[in-house]
């Protein structure tokens, strides 16, 4: 394993204390692994939190600020936060006007989302509302399962809501809003390469040098099944396909992202929008605004997912209102 | 020599016999959590029963419920994904259902860990045959509760308990994933043990190394 | 080699598609190879150009854009572009206040540049200024050689000489001011692992699994030597010290950037950045402003460097500035 | 065939030659880069070529100074880097030499191909035993000029020129780089021939090929 660490367990720790040199913006607490705003929350604003395992850097910490979150918990690598850490987030976070979880869809992160708000709530009185994001279309028959995976699209939508949320709209509109994000967009990834957890030390998967894995995780997980390398215009295809199959998304301005898994180099990213953005043109979807680079990664991992949002007018206009983190800047 | 019942200090040998179990086992737990999860079951059980070892050690508890709460507690805190808040709410529940008391007999310990697998099935929904740790557990549990209504004693029950466990663990490998991250992977979760079981049935692996040393 | 590419050959074209559907903001020349802002440059403004081989994105097509380069001529994979397009670059974006041609210490690069200018000035008599960037310390002897290698300081000049262009300062003020930064700042950077240029096919040097290589290039050139893979501590070290020991950083703000080479994730980026910050402040530098991400990249090679500039006040308030480009901005 | 010029079509021929052997050893001279460069002079010698026979036989050239000034713009605008401008310039200034004339004897086709070096070393400033592509293209002229001055037919002269740079070329080996992209590696330049002077080599190869086929 070649990681530009110090030690496996000391991973989080140091990165935090690495985010916390750079960014003055920032207030990290490192006891609850929590980053704030270091400005508190406005009177009046509902507040937005998220967090998750870390290794998908930027997200969630690098949107954290004007505009986005107002609290990100970060867990052990590819490990969901405690519900002990989200609790104290929802404390701070809070100014009186309640707080939106903002919840990846999987198993552990959802009950851990679940236990802190039972416990905020309990304890403190204050008002909790949460959105569970479930895009990933690689995963099938997911009504009989945990349900689709949240991936690509909570980036939108802590854009989106945290503009509407910085508007002042209230806990109800903003979670409304929320849902209605979730509802209009879906995503789409593959590996070329796994990812090395640091813990475990060597790559979660073994892929062959001509092979790759197409409906990856975002945590290495194995994906809906794998073939032979192929080059950027077929890869595009497997990627934009099972998404155009699962929602109809012409007649409304897109939003679309090709995102980098973190091993992925800006060149590629390109090459592949440039594939995707011909095919989304040939559907006869208008891209309306856009996203090339690493916004949700997994690691180390060589591989991209493709994210496209439905969106409308007020999405639109949210989404270009201005925000200030360390991973999405405009507008300010 | 054969006992009737179960101490505190029982409990907590019980409880660092996990610790180590799961310690020796990390790169194993982690391998299975690779092939069908996200490759980090391993570190997660180590942390939190690293966590739980240490706590009892800084903060010695006076009763079962006091000491089986805070190992919950310490879990749900230390942990995080799925194992976190699944194996706090085991032990918490179980703390709850012991009570006050300095040691559980045969069907008290057997009802504990019965109210804690409730408290799982309450958070995860799992159901028997979905690959997860309730398919070791369950079975143990059914497996304890009769050799304690026959007679056994708990030396007995524990590895009556720890063989239907090892059963209930092998048994997952055929089975489609339904719960949990393994459930992303469809027909492609099959084949593979799941982490969670496994770690399970280490909770009776360490009850009976404890209770018959 | 595992890429999203189509074919090694059109790596270029299908990535410049992509640059250009991605950003409307630009406009891109196929057939030059020349990425422009999309409005021309405005009148008495001075043009800031720059290029270089491809495979080191954002640098320099993503710095295209308001309070940086008017131009980015892109060449092949680590291939110097040619004079014809720099000096088609230069005709269009010159607004007859003149041309600084930013280039990084190749020979290549300064060549091409040099035949690029020679023919710019010949042919329509644009005035055309230099700055040759060359701040890699890990190159010794460089009396003797061609010199030390431009890198990572590369993107600060293109920044703050980019700011005082937009301010209106004169070509010869522009010119005096890129010099500055240039004798004001230096680099070094390391590799985990080699990149693999497309169309070689396979990695460009090998390193074993315990080894790095120091002092490696931005076009995975060899470094000083290979020493065991360390932790991120001992590698900060390595980086910082031969910095600090060809110049004095002390006595002035400076200006740091931890900068990821393309295959390394951004957690690995702030463990790093973590521990050069404790190295700075340690060795008595205050760090004003600072950049973690990837910014100069060698295709996929896993790996850092650090850049430090001693800032002065005008380079600050440069620095602050707004800028509205791909890959840095703010205050737009 | 004993000859003592050389035709417009064997400069062509010879153009021709030298695309197919850089292309035929395109990854070895990409090889030769990623030891001390990096790993482009293969695709960069083989594009630039390519461009100059496609474009010979789009537009043909009636006049050597013609012919090679072309072939020198052809590949300052194809090729990039440092072989570039460095093999470009050779070409421009071997046409301005040669002039306006339709075949060249051998102590003009020399003195081009020195006016060509002398622009090289103009642009790239390399001194002999710098580990470039100087190193085989000096002693080929050296060679030339003094087999064209004693008499040898161009055949004769083209296999000393031959033997000469491939000589240079092996003799760059053990040299420590002061020129280019190598010389940043300083002592580790050392023990790896210069691919530069590998495909000057081939300039030589090709003419020999050509002119005694
Ligand atoms: N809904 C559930 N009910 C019961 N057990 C579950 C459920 N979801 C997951 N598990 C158990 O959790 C284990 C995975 O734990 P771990 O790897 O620590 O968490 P994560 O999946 O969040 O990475 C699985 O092997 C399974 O036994
Ligand atoms: N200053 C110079 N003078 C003469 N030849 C040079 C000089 N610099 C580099 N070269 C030659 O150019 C070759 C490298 O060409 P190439 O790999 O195509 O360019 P780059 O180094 O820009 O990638 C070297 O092997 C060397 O022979
Ligand atoms: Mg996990
Ligand atoms: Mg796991
Ligand atoms: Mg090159
Ligand atoms: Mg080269």
């Amino acid at each position: 394993m070649k990681k530009l660490i110090n030690t496996p367990e000391s991973v989080l720790a140091d990165a935090l204390a690495g985010i916390d040199a750079a960014h003055p913006d920032l207030k990290v607490d490192h006891v609850n692994r929590v980053i704030y705003r270091a400005e508190p929350t406005r009177a009046g604003k509902v507040a937005l939190i998220s967090g998750g395992g870390s290794g998908h850097e930027p997200l969630h910490g690098g949107f954290v600020g004007f505009g986005m979150l107002d609290a990100a918990c970060a867990g052990e690598v590819f490990t969901s936060p405690t519900p002990d850490q989200m609790q104290e987030a929802t404390k701070v976070a809070d100014s009186g006007a309640g707080v939106l979880h903002i919840v990846k869809n999987y198993t552990g992160d959802v009950m851990n989302f679940e236990m802190a708000a039972e416990m905020a709530e309990a304890e403190t009185g204050v008002k909790v509302a949460s959105v569970v994001v479930n895009d990933d279309v690689a995963v099938q028959d997911s009504l009989f399962t945990a349900g689709r995976r949240g991936v690509g699209l909570t980036v939108f939508l802590e854009k989106i809501v945290g503009a509407a949320a910085e508007e002042g709209q209230d806990l109800a509109a903003v979670t409304a809003l929320a849902h209605r994000v979730n509802d209009s967009g879906r995503s789409m990834g593959l590996a070329l390469t796994s990812c090395t957890v640091p813990a475990a030390g060597k790559p979660t998967f073994d892929l062959p040098d001509d092979m790759m894995e197409i409906g990856v995780g975002i945590h290495g997980e194995p994906g809906r099944h794998r073939e032979k390398l192929a080059d950027a215009a077929s890869i595009a295809k497997q990627l934009v396909d099972p998404i155009l199959s699962d929602m109809d998304f012409t007649g409304s301005p897109a939003i679309v992202m090709l995102n980098g898994m973190g091993g992925t180099p800006q060149i590629e990213l390109y090459i592949m929008y440039n594939e995707v953005a011909k095919l989304l043109e040939a559907a006869g979807i208008t891209v309306a605004r856009n996203l090339v680079g690493d916004y949700i990664t997994s690691l180390d991992m060589a591989g991209c997912s493709v994210t496209i949002l439905k969106a409308d007018e007020e999405m639109l206009k949210l989404w270009d209102a201005p925000v200030n983190t360390a991973g999405l800047r405009w507008g300010v | 020599m054969s006992t009737s019942t179960i101490s505190l200090d029982q409990l907590i040998a019980w409880l660092s016999r996990f610790r180590d179990l799961v310690t020796e086992k990390k790169s194993y737990l982690t391998e299975l959590d690779s092939a069908i999860g996200d490759a980090d079951h391993g570190s997660n059980m180590t942390r939190g029963m690293g966590a739980v070892v240490e706590k009892i050690g800084a903060a010695p508890s006076t009763a079962v419920d006091e000491l089986l709460k805070s190992v919950g507690m310490t879990l749900v805190t230390s942990v995080g994904g799925a194992a976190g808040p699944l194996y706090g709410t085991l032990f918490l529940r179980m703390g709850v259902s012991a009570g006050p008391v300095t040691e559980l007999d045969g069907a008290a310990f057997g009802a504990a860990l019965r109210a804690g697998l409730d408290g799982v099935v309450a958070r995860g929904k799992a159901e028997a045959g979905d690959k997860t740790m309730f398919d070791a557990i369950d079975p143990a549990l059914d497996a304890w509760d009769a050799a304690v209504a026959g007679g056994s004693d708990i030396a007995a029950a524990a590895s009556a308990a720890l063989a239907a466990a090892e059963k209930g663990r092998d048994a997952t490998e055929p089975l489609v994933a339904r719960k949990g991250r393994a459930s992303y992977l469809g027909e492609r979760s099959a084949g593979h043990i799941d982490p969670g079981a496994t770690s399970s049935t280490m909770l009776f692996q360490a009850l009976a190394d404890t209770v018959t040393s």
